[in-house]
């Protein structure tokens, strides 16, 4: 195994399991966002460590499609959850 | 005739496209489109009777390079539930929604859930799925929404978070298992997968991702606000279909992909949180103020049932027993699917009239509106699981199958779920009944009433007579390990 | 450079996004949260491009970092004053998430170090390289995104259009903001015909190297997201029914091509070999100008003004009010 | 010659970098913060994009990194005077934040 796959691979699954805590931890919805963000991010570095394979060799495309992927589909749900969320204020406000 | 499976998605998806631009022809395009999902998807379900299970290679490369759709009988009589639910909640939809602005956002999203369901169904691979999780999740969230009360936006909310964490979990275990396995085709997955930690730790955090979505105790508690809050047809559709394609998968991946890695152990505790989800499930429903609360409440009890048959599966050997246990599971998830959307459809009914829905002041409405509360009772027995519904064949079978393999446990779970189940029954039976002020015609409208009538017809009568046609059906379905896939 | 160094690189790079994930997700304060989370996203930009994702370093900076960015920042100013909530000690449920966050970050490290033991490190790379001859496009990322796997791709659009679909019909959008100072309009008129320019050639590029739709449709939301900082209240969206129409043809046209090969008696999405490249060029059109719509719409926060004008007939309009408090009783 | 040439150069902007980094960190307002870092920041890219060119030593892709440059300089210099415009409007004219 590269060095680098491991320091990488570790940094992924930090970010995904701080992710997660801060998800479980935190009530306001923005801050809970931006932990869902932290955590997906965490899965996608888990996914280009695989496609990673030396410097030498041309990475595994895959992975990178699955990402880019994975990145638009969190942006989205990003989105719908702002909305929902500006509209929970807007209510509280009136 | 691999084509056809590419219709009970791109059909729904197509049609959403179109209601977004027209959006004074929602109800006729949405129809339409119903419609025709509804014959695709019996088209399907007949060409697996004939043949089998049907696979195509979309874009014409082969699966793991490519994505792979895929029916068997399971998938595809799900399927075929989807698109008679989708239908009758569609024709109630047109009449429910009476203002043509909320239908025109109505239309759109809910024919692009049906997409995604249908599409979640179909996938026969692994990051294909977590894309389709994403959609299914995020077009339930907007549909629940639609309400826009400050109860909904906040159950929405919580059912998005949650809901993304599920899928992130389950996203998790997808790079494990291209990691040790170098494909993410679930037929390629399941010759190849061993019996070692990475396929425990992918199928662990899967699991916990799919547990999330389908709402199995202790992780329910996003359900009950989030079904209870969204408009009537949405709380059918999310508690009939929604949470179903969820246990779905769960299935799909424990006894057709990750079988070698299905242990007797992990299968009890998963039968375990069962057996708590039914009885915590059933008590709530039995002290819910509100007859949707009532509802959503009691899907957290019968997605417990559907749990119960796990350890069953994992405890009997290959033959006739384990088959009939798993059509029995099948079964439960279908008949659940229509009593559950016929009680939301009734209960929507029930709202609209009374501008309430509160058990305690449900007096007068059995002569208000006699369809409805028929409507309830029907229901009320397939959730009980009184004959001749299909719950009551399912419960039968889910018993012989703890007789059989000696799990002993399960049988007084189902008995105290039951007696709960027919006490919140009646407790809303009984004030439906209750002398009120209220009157009202016959039928208070065509349109409302008798979707809402079929669905629990269905439910209670001709799911319990075509039982054994659909056992023999499942047999299609890929049971022994390896699978016939 | 010494592999010892690269090393060294890899430790502080990795230690550094790692450090800032925790402050961002510890922090109280949302702000700092925020912009801690778009250096985040630059800092990921920076590990993409030396794991040798390119595509990948420019969808992060331009989308993940960019306009997720965008939108949390907007989102920042609709909570002016509110800071996540304080953290009351170490109460016990803490503690059951901190021992629950551990055990999955042991269980992790076991099944990611097992899996990698287990496989030859090969897995689909060689197939796609095989194969890339036949896709009708160089780059092999883009010959995953839309050709091997355009089904997924396919439905990614979806999920964007269910995003956007909902964040529609949440409610209105954010009121306008008032015209910017001389030196911002200045800045706008200046980048926004260059950021068009620069969409249109990551949007050609995509074909041979890094770029694509998803780049180049986050490029054009930019666009749309200066404009609005600029002052300009529709962000350089048409009119209702051509802002509907923009939406759904990144799908619409990716379904028809796929359905045309299909009464060609192939599989659905299989291109004829000569023609996939045009046709792919002509699916990541319309998915870029579908994308930008979409992300345009997000950024505005709901409806644009006089979105549902034309939903009902004029007898019904009467109702608008009881409309926009939802249909449920 | 050209490769020594982009090292000094790359080596001359981590200076400015550093410099304007400890800028950001040490002095005491807001105005004299965004000068440090303004000024330092676009020296410093501008010598990192100067060695950048020169080690790819191409001219397409020397164009290329002039061009980042530039819209570097316009964006920074835009948004500090953004940032100081506010802060002015906000009621601050000195020291102090």
């Amino acid at each position: 195994m590269l060095a680098t796959t491991i320091i990488y691979g570790f940094a992924g699954i930090c970010l995904f399991v701080l992710g997660l805590r801060g998800v479980l931890l935190h009530t306001t919805a923005l801050a809970r966002i931006l932990a869902l963000n932290v955590c997906g991010a965490g899965v996608f570095l888990l996914f280009v460590v695989l496609a990673y394979r030396g410097a030498g060799m041309t990475p595994d495309p895959v992975p990178h499609a699955l990402v880019l992927t994975g990145i638009v589909v969190a942006v989205s749900a990003t989105a719908l959850a702002l909305a929902l969320a500006r509209r929970l204020r807007e209510i509280d406000h009136d | 005739m691999t084509d056809l499976l590419v219709w009970p998605i791109l059909l729904p998806l197509l049609a959403s496209l179109l209601a977004l631009v027209f959006p004074r022809r929602g109800d006729w395009i949405g129809g339409m489109a119903s419609l025709a999902v509804l014959i695709s998807a019996a088209w399907l379900v007949h060409s697996v009777w004939d043949n089998g299970v049907i696979a195509v290679a979309l874009g014409g490369w082969q699966p793991g390079l490519g994505i792979a759709l895929r029916a068997d009988g399971l998938s595809s009589v799900l399927l075929l539930m989807v698109a008679i639910v989708a239908l009758t909640i569609g024709i109630y939809a047109t009449r429910y929604f009476d203002n043509a602005v909320v239908r025109a956002r109505f239309w759109p999203l809910w024919l692009l859930l049906l997409a995604a369901l249908n599409a979640l169904l179909l996938s026969g691979d692994v990051f294909n799925l977590y894309v389709t999780l994403e959609l299914v999740g995020l077009t339930a969230v907007a549909l629940g929404a639609l309400g826009g009360s400050r109860d909904a936006i906040v159950a929405a909310l919580r059912y998005l978070t949650i809901g993304l964490l599920g899928s992130m979990a389950f996203l998790a275990g997808v790079v494990v298992l291209y990691a040790a396995y170098g494909t993410l085709d679930m037929v390629a997955l399941a010759s190849v997968v061993e019996d070692r930690p990475a396929t425990w730790v992918a199928l662990m955090l899967m699991t916990l991702g799919l547990l999330v979505k389908s709402a199995l105790f202790p992780m329910h508690f996003w359900l009950p606000p989030a079904h209870a809050n969204a408009p009537a047809p949405v709380s059918a559709a999310l508690s009939a279909l929604v949470v179903k394609v969820a246990f779905y998968l769960v299935l799909r991946l424990w006894l057709d992909v990750f079988t070698v890695a299905l242990h007797p152990a992990t299968a009890w505790m998963l039968g375990l949180l069962g057996a708590v989800a039914v009885l915590w499930g059933s008590y709530r429903a039995l002290r819910a103020p509100r007859l949707k609360l009532l509802a959503a409440y009691s899907t957290v009890a019968q997605l417990g049932y559907l749990f119960l048959f796990l350890p069953l599966l994992a405890g009997l050997p290959d033959g006739p027993a384990r088959e009939a246990a798993f059509g029995a599971v099948v079964l439960f998830a279908l008949t659940h699917g229509f009593a559950k959307s016929a009680l939301f459809l009734g209960a929507g009914v029930i709202q609209q009239r009374a501008g309430h829905d509160r058990i305690e002041e449900l007096g007068g409405t059995a002569r208000a509106l006699p369809v409805t509360t028929f409507v309830l009772a029907l229901s009320g027995i397939a959730l009980i699981g009184l004959p001749p519904s299909g719950t009551f064949l399912a419960k039968w079978q889910l018993l012989a199958a703890a007789v059989e393999t000696g799990q002993w446990v399960w049988i007084p779970v189902v008995a105290v779920g039951s007696l709960l189940a027919g006490a919140y029954v009646f407790r809303v039976l009984g004030h439906a009944f209750a002398p009120g002020d209220r009157d009202g015609s016959a039928l208070a409208a065509g349109r409302e009433e008798l979707p809402a009538l079929a669905l629990a017809l269905v439910a209670t009568v001709v799911l319990g007579l075509a039982a054994g046609g659909l056992w023999g059906f499942l047999d299609f379905a890929a049971m022994s390990p390896g699978g016939a896939r | 450079m010494s592999e010892l160094l690269w090393v060294l690189f890899d430790l502080v790079l990795a230690g550094l996004t790692v450090g800032l994930a925790w402050v961002a997700v510890a922090t109280r304060e949302l702000r700092r949260g925020v912009l801690l989370f778009v250096g985040l996203g630059l800092l990921l930009a920076v590990i993409w491009a030396r794991l040798r994702a390119p595509d990948l370093a420019l969808a992060e900076a331009a989308i993940g970092a960019g306009i997720a960015g965008a939108l949390l920042i907007a989102a920042l100013r609709d909570e002016i004053g509110v800071s996540a909530e304080p953290e009351d000690g170490y109460t016990a449920s803490r503690r059951l998430v901190d021992l629950g966050a551990i055990g999955l970050l042991l269980a992790l490290s076991w099944g990611l170090l097992d899996a990698f033991l287990l496989s030859d490190g090969v897995r689909l790379a060689e197939g796609v390289a095989e194969r890339l001859g036949e896709s009708g496009v160089i780059n092999p990322v883009t010959a995953v995104l839309l050709n091997f796997r355009a089904y997924d791709t396919l439905l990614e659009l979806a999920v964007v259009f269910a995003a956007v679909l909902g964040v529609l019909s949440v409610g209105p959008a954010r009121p306008a903001l008032e015209a910017g100072s001389l030196v911002l309009t200045g800045l706008v008129r200046w980048l926004v015909p260059i950021l068009v320019v620069v969409a249109g050639y990551l949007l050609w590029v995509g074909a041979h190297a890094p770029g694509g739709a998803f780049q180049a449709g986050a490029m054009l939301a930019a666009v749309a997201v200066l404009l609005r900082l600029g002052g300009v209240a529709h962000a350089g969206l048409p009119g209702t029914a051509a802002t509907r129409w923009l939406l759904v043809l990144g799908i619409g046209v990716f379904v028809i091509v796929g359905l045309s090969v299909m009464f060609a008696d192939r599989a659905f999405l299989q291109y004829p070999g000569d023609i996939a490249g045009v046709l792919i060029l002509v699916i990541e059109i319309a998915a870029t100008l579908s994308i930008a719509t979409a992300l345009a719409l997000a950024y505005l926060g709901g409806r644009p003004v006089g979105w549902e004008a034309d939903c009902d007939s004029p007898q019904h309009r009467v109702n608008r009010g009881a409309a926009d408090r939802g249909g449920d009783a | 010659m050209p490769d020594v040439l982009a090292l000094v150069s790359i080596a001359l902007a981590i200076v400015f970098y550093a410099a304007g980094s400890i800028g950001l960190l040490r002095l005491p307002d807001l105005l004299s913060r965004l000068h440090a870092l303004t000024k330092a920041d676009n020296l410093g890219l501008g010598l990192l994009a100067t060695g950048v060119a020169l080690l790819a030593g191409d001219l397409v892709i020397g164009i290329k990194v002039l061009l980042v440059w530039v819209l570097v300089l316009a964006a920074s210099a835009s948004s500090s005077h953004l940032i100081a415009r506010y802060s002015m409007q906000a009621g601050n004219r000195g020291h102090g934040e």
